[in-house]
């Protein structure tokens, strides 16, 4: 059974306009989006600005209201579950983010930041809790002496480690990842993410992982979904996306990434011609007549792509 | 005491002298004329401007039968005048617009208007309009203040007001110039003041409906009267312009307009020095002092009709019956508590200090303004300390538990709450001052300063007596019949200290009887009247006033108080222009 | 753009409702009423009594509000208690009388606050724009009472230049030129010893505005363009800080309301200030009431004017 | 040559705007800006002074009326003359100037206080609670403020220090409660808060313990400025004549005297040394308030 | 067509903080020849956009040293008037925010317009107007009637930057600066905008500096590339060079520190700390060796130099002789960075 399960997830947010501020319509920031993660494995979506990724991310963990669809989190869906229950469950999901400056309360010690979590769940004594965090600390592999230090003391990348230090203290077993590398430095981003995937060995955690940075998801993730306004254009391996794009959209999402080869520009930029003539050419097959992808199809075990009715 | 008459007459070499004499910053109101002293001889026309010292706006309601606010009443006397002047006693002459005669029984007046005397629109005054006038106070659509037992002392007039009747049966129009009016009662008080003598033109105001007449624009915008001058234009609250009255039946005023300007009292000073305005009103004492010495004008003073009084909360009002109902365990009913407290406060040294003698020990309840019934010889109850501590300890008022302060007879302590009003720079600090009298003879009093309207809303001018009132401060105005009952009677709502007495009921009846028109007969009726009060203490009188009028040196043919013979239309001035101050 | 000031204008009815109940309960719970004033031994108590009650003023306070807001939806606020004649008669003169000086105060505030604001910050940290503060931050702590009295003080009383009290010359005939003159004259003390120190948050505000917008990436643009700093200032920056500075125009008004209880009461400016003072001690309820609602009304119009302005000035608000 | 080894203080300055303590930080800054240093010694100075000083005054010995020591021009015995009922102004300046204070004071943290819950909650829960506070902020906003105080001072009987004061925080309050929910507004769209939300915080600790602390410096800022201001609003009201009675001195009612114009030509003791006080003490309130808001503006901040 | 558009020689940008001067610029010397894309990349704070807000002469508050000879005069000495005629006509510029960098308050026809007319000023209206309508069009703008009349926050991410592209095209520059042209923007777009970039340099001829972080980007456009770290160029090689063959430890650093496409690492190589704050800057010696730790440090020069060591390719200090990538950095040096 995969930890997590996302049926038909659709969060909308109203629209307030006229005279009295009623809701005039809704934005479909997530608009039927289902995916499941195996245990222990990386899943990461894509797309553009704006295509409801953080929504997704945040409506799991409950940030954001679910309009409908289910998300079940170890066969238990989250929106009926008794609310003990789901204190017991939110525990085991837990998230990094995006922004390790302002994730931070800028007015609190390390100590009691990391040590946030385990004051609302476990009672522990002064002493027990510092052991812990200085143990978190150490997990992520900052100085235990640290703890007593504010976070602006920190650079971003450690900043991002005491983020994670504080998601992992209540050992969970999901963790939604949005964007939690894109902003830092190029120079910081590999040790965020190489100590992500450290962590993630060590304690069998499994990632959410969220980013618009193709060769970021290509590194960390195992599965790949990739959004388009709220919507699913394609799901599959990594290896399936990367190498066998079926959906137009995806095909230009790749052709766009920069290739880190000067050598190939050139024939870069005429793929990347071409596919965007493909793309202007097909366009009218792979999206209905709202401009939204269609529902996603099956073409292997693991792989959906958006494609319409006739195929 | 003094009064106004003599000083018109020695006025001429006081007025000028005032200041370098009164080096002390001491003054009295011997010091000074209530006649303007001319310089210089008039000038054929000229226009003067009048400062109306109010810090509230004038309300505009310019007809003597209606209008309610003291500054109206001064823009009034610019261009309207009653039918009936006085003399400075203030009973009725013969040498006003009118003449009165009185019937065998005292009862019914025939008066004669002057056949010269015209509407500013030239129509006649006639008997109809000064019948009208009664008609419309009578009417129980009138929105004015003016309807009171002079009206219906008057014989029909209550049937008429409760609309029993159609027309008002004592008052008869005789012919055109010739109005007949009959009393219920005679009481001498008819001759002081308690006719009304203002007539209302129909001719204007006789097809409108009563209780339109007030807020009309022929009462607010274009108002009528037969005064010495017209009123030309208004700017509402701010000041009005008048243009003499060719017709005026004393004869064509001197002066071609005058102007009435509204200035707060904190620029008196300021628009006198500059000649800004000629003469006001009512200068504020407080800022004489510093400014006796102006160069430009002479102080005239005189008598105000007013005193300040401390008085003691002896029962409370019963509003079903509308009469007094003393209560006999009030905490103030002690006679000689009261009569310590008057003792223990020295009113002379306030009127030195706080008014630098423009204010002045009172003695007795008719002030001096009244020289016919005041009784100079009554010394009331003088500071004296020791005779109040005297008068305490004898009583049973003694400092029982050593903090200082007496306790009361029973031998509880004994707090006083004593209220009076704010407004005026000394009002603080003079009730201050009586606390801290009170407190040496050994009384605690505590002191309360309210604004003017909580003040009288708890003194029981709703007819609801707070109890915890003791003691109030506050001052009255009176009218110009020396009739004291509308103040002290036991059915006047009036009488805040709700005190009720046999003696001073006998004296205040036998005061409007008709023997009373006897002046000796009253006079001695009051001065009994007068040393009641003085032992029973309901409320002592504390300070009498004195009224200052600066003029500017170029006016000529002025006077402030009553019977000086000298009239508005005579007003002139000598120089075009104001003078300055130097 | 419509639809916010339909829906402006709906929220200000419960507003105006609101506000004119507190205001008359307000009324009804002072102590006295309006006829306390004729406490006078020459007038009967009786009388004073009837005229109580035919004025209704011994009815409960909420058939008087209703009678009352029964004519203001009539658009009659009643009479006034004291003064005999229709509020809004009485009123009308006195707003004619503070609409004057509310402008001229405006006015001045802007020509004051303008330059000095442009100034300050293009220039800032120069001795200049040290002076200007200076200025501003004296002008923030003095209140303006104090202010008031001085300039009375020295321009009315000591060097005589202005008038001490009054709107108008007496006698002067409305209409013509000398009436308009002295109405001026009137009124320039008055509205420049509010200005003086109601500028000063407009200076301020405007400078750190310019300060703030200098530093905006769009500045370095239109450098980057090749325009000259001249142009740079009027084009781009004077543009964009004068934007939260007009939308603060409607807010001024409500600041001037209270400001000018002050400037009326010390120049003895006959305005609705001065009235509402007046009325309040003559406990003149109907006009006291029309006066808070009036004034009520000016503020809830001025805030509603900010934004519509805003809405004007700023595309960014305007699509919506 | 090798770098610090310590991260943690090669980094400091990347971002003063965000700091461990606003207050250490504001209490930094306003050490380095002299003139509000100097500002905020003297208001050390004046409130000491007078709050030290009422303490041995005799508040009765000072209003007591004195016959015969009115207006006394300033002298050995009177420092700064006497009033016309012979009172000792000084002792008044002292007494009226704690009283001002005292209610500006009061009035400031009530505000305060209400304004930092209501903007709190507002702004932190947002949607139709915050549409009902603000709906009746906005009402309140548009009030003409100055005109209900005084009506509401002439309706209530007898007032004091305490009743003045919950008049003036009954109108007063809703400008700081605009401004901390619209800084509660942004501040919850931080991820820290989110942050909170999904560690299972209570969103009663996150208003109060973590979103409120970051407030702090902008409400120190604020209520420096209030303080000001509301001081000057009692004397405004004091010197109209709503304010205090005269047995309890204000610097309004000390000001309000010059309405006198003898007074104010003559006798310059009795209002002009309460008119310089209260120029100096919003003066030197307001720098300290404007050098906080600039220590709190990293871009404006000196040096 | 290879002649020197741009020379700089011996740069040197120092902001005033408290009362010193810092540089962020230090010692900058280099060539832009027309027709080339120069790319300069290096991690944030390192002192690219200071050094080209310096070519432009935008610096309000800053103390410019050295020479930035542009067609033979010196830039830095040149009076406001001079620079006031070059910038917009000869040398545009792209801004990284194209949403702050557009006036909110005006259209961003006229904002084009402006930077036409500013230097034409006697062009008539409906002539500039035609010319900003063809500029809109040359930068792919699909209704630029439209488009003309629109607010910039009416529009989207990338058709601001074009517009700010537009807007720096206008007067055809010989020299472009962009500094960090597509940062903001999602990788889509990011794609367009450079293949703009690139389109027009082929019809303007123009030289451009390309300011990045994104290797990516500077392998799909540069000729050239120099990398910065802490105010100065620690290499400069043509584009193969330096992406084949890069010398520099932090060069190589960061390229052996971003996953790429092709190939999937398992561990990503980790630079240690961050670059230290301007007042903070190490002034003597290499300024890279705090964080190459494992380097000895009798590797580094005193005073490093930029050394050629093949045509064209320059590397500043000879610690990159001995540099090597450590094994597992992180478990040896975390604890040593706190
Ligand atoms: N609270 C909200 N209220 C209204 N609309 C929202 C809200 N949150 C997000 N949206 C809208 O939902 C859509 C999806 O937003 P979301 O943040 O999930 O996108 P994203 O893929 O994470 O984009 P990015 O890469 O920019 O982070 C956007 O159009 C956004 O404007
Ligand atoms: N106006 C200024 N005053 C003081 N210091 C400045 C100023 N502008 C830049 N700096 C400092 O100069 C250094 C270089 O800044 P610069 O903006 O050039 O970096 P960058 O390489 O463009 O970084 P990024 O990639 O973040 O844009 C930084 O340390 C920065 O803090
Ligand atoms: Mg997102
Ligand atoms: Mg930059």
């Amino acid at each position: 059974m995969s930890l997590i399960e996302v049926e038909n997830l659709k969060v909308h947010f109203p629209v307030r306009g006229g005279v009295f501020q009623t809701v005039q319509d809704h934005v479909r920031a997530v608009d039927g989006v289902s995916f499941s993660i195996e245990q222990g494995q990386t899943y990461g979506l894509v797309g553009e600005s704006g295509s409801g990724k953080t929504t997704t991310g945040r409506a799991i963990i409950g940030l954001n209201d679910i309009t409908s669809g289910k998300v079940l989190f170890e066969g238990r869906d989250l929106a009926t579950v008794s609310k003990k229950e789901y204190i017991d469950v939110r525990k085991d999901i837990q998230m990094i983010f995006q922004d390790p400056f302002s994730s931070l309360n800028p007015k609190k010690r390390v100590a009691d930041i990391v040590a946030e979590p385990l004051r609302n769940y476990e009672k522990l004594s002064a002493k027990e809790e510092r052991m812990r965090v200085q143990e978190l600390m150490e997990l992520v592999g900052l100085s235990p002496e640290a703890i007593y230090k504010y976070p602006h003391e920190f650079s971003g990348g450690q900043r991002q480690r005491i983020g994670i230090a504080r998601a992992i203290a209540l050992n969970p077993k999901l963790i939604i990842a949005d964007e939690p590398v894109s902003a830092l430095d190029v120079s910081v981003q590999a040790q965020v993410l190489n100590f992500m995937r450290e962590i993630q060995k060590e304690l069998n955690l499994t990632y959410l992982f969220i980013s618009h940075d193709l060769g970021i998801i290509r590194h960390m993730c195992d599965h790949i979904g990739i959004m388009y306004k709220g919507r699913y254009v394609e799901n599959g391996t990594a290896e399936e996306i990367f190498t066998n794009p079926q959906h137009i959209y995806t095909k230009r999402l790749i052709a766009a990434i920069p290739d880190s080869n000067p050598r190939n520009r050139d024939m870069h930029y005429e793929n990347r011609k071409l596919v965007k003539a493909e793309y202007d050419r097909l366009e009218k097959d792979f999206f209905d007549e709202e401009g939204l992808p269609y529902s996603l199809k099956s073409i292997s075990a693991t792989h959906q792509v958006a494609l319409a009715e006739r195929g | 005491a003094c009064n106004g008459d003599d000083k018109a007459k020695d006025g001429d070499d006081k007025g000028a002298e005032d200041g370098d004499k009164k080096k002390d910053g001491m003054y009295s109101i011997e010091d000074f004329s209530n006649v303007k002293t001319n310089e210089g001889e008039a000038i054929d026309g000229g226009t003067i401007t009048f400062g109306l010292v109010s810090d509230t706006v004038f309300e505009g309601t310019l007809n003597w039968n209606f209008y309610s606010g003291a500054p109206d009443a001064e823009i009034l006397n610019w261009f309207d005048e009653g039918l009936l002047t006085w003399d400075e006693n203030y009973v009725y002459t013969n040498d006003g617009a009118a003449t009165y005669e009185i019937s065998e029984d005292e009862r019914t007046f025939t008066f004669k208007i002057g056949d010269n005397v015209n509407w500013h629109d030239g129509e006649p005054v006639t008997a109809e309009d000064w019948q009208f006038a009664h008609e419309v106070i009578g009417n129980k659509d009138y929105d004015g203040p003016r309807y009171n037992s002079d009206f219906t002392n008057i014989e029909g007039m209550e049937e008429y007001n409760s609309g029993k009747a159609d027309t008002i049966s004592g008052i008869e129009v005789v012919d055109e110039k010739t109005l007949k009016i009959t009393y219920i009662e005679s009481t001498p008080s008819l001759l002081t003041g308690s006719i009304w003598s203002y007539p209302l033109a129909k001719h204007i105001f006789g097809d409108m409906a009563v209780a339109d007449i007030s807020s009309s624009p022929e009462v607010r915008q274009n108002p009528i009267g037969f005064g010495p001058f017209k009123v030309d234009s208004i700017v509402p609250g701010e000041s009005v312009t008048l243009t003499k009255n060719e017709d005026y039946w004393r004869g064509a005023p001197k002066l071609d307009g005058v102007t009435i300007k509204v200035i707060s009292s904190s620029t008196v000073v300021q628009e006198l020095e500059t000649g800004g305005v000629d003469l006001i009103s009512d200068f504020p004492v407080d800022q004489f002092p510093d400014n006796a010495e102006m160069s430009n004008v002479e102080y005239l003073g005189t008598i105000d009709r007013a005193y300040t009084y401390i008085g003691f909360k002896l029962g409370t009002w019963d509003a079903e019956k509308n009469v007094v109902a003393p209560n006999p365990d009030a905490k103030m009913g002690d006679v000689e508590l009261r009569q310590a407290m008057w003792h223990a406060v020295d009113n002379t040294a306030v009127g030195e200090r706080f008014y630098n003698g423009l204010r002045w020990n009172a003695t007795t309840l008719i002030p001096p303004s009244h020289p016919e019934f005041h009784d100079d010889k009554n010394e009331g109850r003088a500071y004296d300390p020791e005779a109040a501590m005297k008068l305490l300890d004898d009583a049973g008022y003694v400092d029982t538990d050593d903090d200082g302060f007496r306790e009361d007879p029973e031998g509880k302590p004994l707090e006083i709450n004593f209220i009076s009003m704010t407004g005026g720079d000394t009002a603080e600090p003079l009730a201050q001052y009586y606390v801290q009298s009170w407190e040496k003879v050994g009384l605690k009093v505590n002191l309360e300063m309210l604004e003017f309207n909580t003040f009288y809303d708890r003194v029981g001018n709703g007819g609801e007596d707070d109890p915890e009132v003791d003691v109030y401060q506050a001052a009255w105005g009176v009218g110009i019949d020396v009739d004291p009952s509308g103040l002290y009677g036991a059915e006047a709502l009036y009488n805040f200290a709700r005190w009720e007495n046999e003696d001073n009921e006998r004296l205040l009846k036998e005061g409007r009887s008709p023997e009373a028109f006897d002046l000796t007969y009253r006079q001695d009726v009051y001065k009994e009247w007068q040393q009641l009060m003085v032992d029973e203490v309901p409320v002592f009188p504390t300070l009498y006033r004195a009224l200052l009028s600066p003029v500017n040196n170029r006016v000529l043919n002025y006077a402030i108080g009553d019977g000086t013979g000298i009239y508005l239309s005579d007003l002139a001035v000598s120089e075009e222009k104001a003078i300055t101050a130097e | 753009m419509w639809k916010l000031i339909v829906r402006r204008t709906l929220i200000t009815i419960p507003q105006i409702i609101v506000l004119s109940l507190l205001v008359f309960i307000l009324a009804q719970a002072m102590p006295g009423d309006a006829l306390t004033g004729l406490i006078d031994p020459s007038i009967d108590p009786a009388t004073i009594e009837a005229m109580r009650e035919r004025l209704g003023l011994n009815n409960p306070w909420y058939v008087q509000y209703i009678d009352w807001i029964k004519g203001v939806l009539q658009g009659d606020f009643g009479q006034s208690f004291r003064f005999k004649m229709p509020v809004s008669e009485l009123i009308g003169g006195r707003m004619i009388n503070t609409l004057w000086l509310s402008l001229a105060t405006l006015i001045l505030t802007y020509l004051i606050a303008i330059p000095l604001g442009i100034i300050s910050g293009r220039f800032n940290d120069t001795w200049l724009d040290r002076a200007i503060t200076g200025y501003t931050y004296i002008g923030f702590a003095a209140p303006l009472f104090i202010f008031a009295l001085v300039m009375l003080f020295i321009f009315g009383f000591q060097l005589g230049w202005f008038p001490t009290s009054g709107s108008v010359a007496p006698g002067t005939e409305p209409g013509t030129f000398a009436y308009f003159i002295s109405k001026v004259n009137h009124l320039l003390l008055p509205a420049l010893s509010m200005a003086l120190i109601t500028t000063v948050s407009t200076v301020q505000y405007l400078r750190s505005e310019i300060i703030d917008t200098k530093q905006k990436d769009f500045i370095v643009t239109a450098r980057a363009k090749g325009a000259s700093e001249s142009r740079v200032y009027n084009r781009h920056v004077l543009r964009n800080s004068l934007l939260p500075i007009a939308a603060f125009f409607g807010y001024e008004i409500t600041g001037l309301i209270g400001g000018t209880i002050f400037i009326e009461n010390i120049f003895g400016y006959p305005g609705m200030g001065e009235l509402f003072l007046s009325s309040i001690s003559l406990r003149d309820y109907s006009v006291m009431t029309a006066l808070v609602l009036l004034f009520g009304l000016a503020a809830i119009i001025g805030a509603l004017l900010s934004d519509i302005i805003l809405s004007l000035v700023d595309p960014r608000i305007r699509i919506k | 040559m090798r770098l610090d080894k310590d991260v943690g203080t090669q980094i400091p300055d990347l971002d003063l705007g965000k700091s461990p303590s606003g207050f250490s930080i504001l209490l930094r800054e306003l050490i380095r800006d002299k003139v509000a240093f100097v500002s905020l010694l003297f208001l050390f100075l004046i409130v000491a002074g007078v709050f030290g000083t009422s303490i041995i005054l005799d508040q009765a010995e000072i209003i007591k009326v004195d016959l015969f020591a009115l207006y006394e021009a300033p002298s050995e015995m009177y420092w700064l003359g006497t009033d016309y009922g012979g009172r000792d102004i000084f002792g008044q300046l002292i007494i009226g100037t704690r009283n001002s204070l005292a209610i500006g004071i009061i009035v400031t943290l009530l505000t305060g206080i209400i304004g930092i819950l209501v903007g709190l909650i507002s702004g932190y829960y947002g949607g139709t609670v915050d549409n009902v506070f603000m709906r009746f902020v906005d009402f309140f906003m548009v009030l003409p403020t100055l005109m209900i105080v005084i009506a509401f001072v002439t309706a209530v009987p007898g007032y004091s220090i305490v009743s003045f004061s919950l008049i003036m925080t009954a109108f007063l309050w809703m400008g700081i409660a605009r401004l901390i929910r619209s800084k509660a507004l942004q501040e919850k769209e931080l991820d820290y808060v989110k942050a909170s939300k999904t560690l299972g915080t209570s969103d009663f600790k996150i208003m109060f313990f973590q979103v409120l602390p970051n407030l702090s410096s902008i409400i120190i800022v604020t209520m420096t400025l209030n303080l000001a201001a509301n001081i000057g609003i009692e004397s405004g009201l004091s010197f109209l004549g709503f304010g205090f009675p005269e047995s309890t001195p204000s610097l309004g009612t000390l000001i309000s005297y010059a309405r006198n114009p003898q007074t104010l030509e003559l006798r310059w003791w009795i209002w002009l040394p309460a008119s310089i006080l209260i120029l100096v003490l919003m003066l030197s309130i307001n720098n300290v308030g404007q050098a906080l808001k600039r220590a709190t503006d990293a871009r404006q901040r000196r040096g | 067509m290879n002649e020197v558009l741009l020379e700089i020689k011996n740069l040197k940008t120092s902001f005033r903080i408290k009362d010193n001067y810092y540089a962020a610029v230090d010692d900058v010397s280099l060539n832009v020849k027309k027709n080339e894309v120069l790319a300069i990349v290096g991690e944030s704070g390192s002192g690219k956009s200071a050094f080209a807000f310096s070519i432009m002469g935008l610096h309000t508050r800053a103390q410019i040293e050295g020479q930035i000879n542009y067609k033979g005069n010196n830039l830095v000495t040149a009076n406001p008037a001079q620079m006031k005629k070059l910038r917009g006509s000869e040398m545009g510029m792209i801004f990284q925010d194209a949403l702050s960098a557009l006036n909110p308050l005006m259209v961003v026809g006229a904002q084009i317009d402006e930077a036409i007319f500013l230097h034409n000023p006697k062009s008539s209206k409906s002539l500039r107007k035609k010319q900003v309508i063809n500029l809109l069009n040359q930068v792919g703008i699909p209704r630029p009637e439209k488009t003309y009349h629109q607010y910039p926050h009416e529009l989207s991410g990338g058709m601001r930057q074009r517009i700010v592209i537009a807007m720096a095209i206008s007067n055809q520059p010989e020299l472009l600066i962009a500094d960090e042209p597509t940062t903001a923007l999602d990788v889509t777009i990011q794609s367009q905008i450079l293949d703009l970039i690139k389109e027009l340099k082929e019809t303007i001829h123009a030289g451009i500096i390309l300011i990045t972080h994104d290797l990516g980007v500077v392998a799909e456009m540069a000729d050239r590339v120099a990398v910065m770290y802490a105010g100065q160029i620690v290499e400069i090689a043509d584009i193969y060079t330096l992406m084949e063959n890069p010398k520099h430890p932090y060069t190589r650093s960061l390229l052996n520190s971003i996953p790429t496409l092709s190939e999937v690492k398992s561990d990503l190589h980790v630079i240690q700390g961050v670059v230290p704050s301007l007042q903070k800057l190490p002034r003597t010696g290499c300024r890279f060796a705090s964080r190459i730790p494992w380097i000895d440090d009798s590797s580094h020069e005193a005073s490093p130099e930029l050394h050629e060591i093949s045509t064209g390719h320059f590397v500043r200090c000879t610690c990159y002789k001995d540099f090597y990538f450590p094994e597992k950095v992180e478990e040896e040096h975390n604890y040593v960075a706190n």
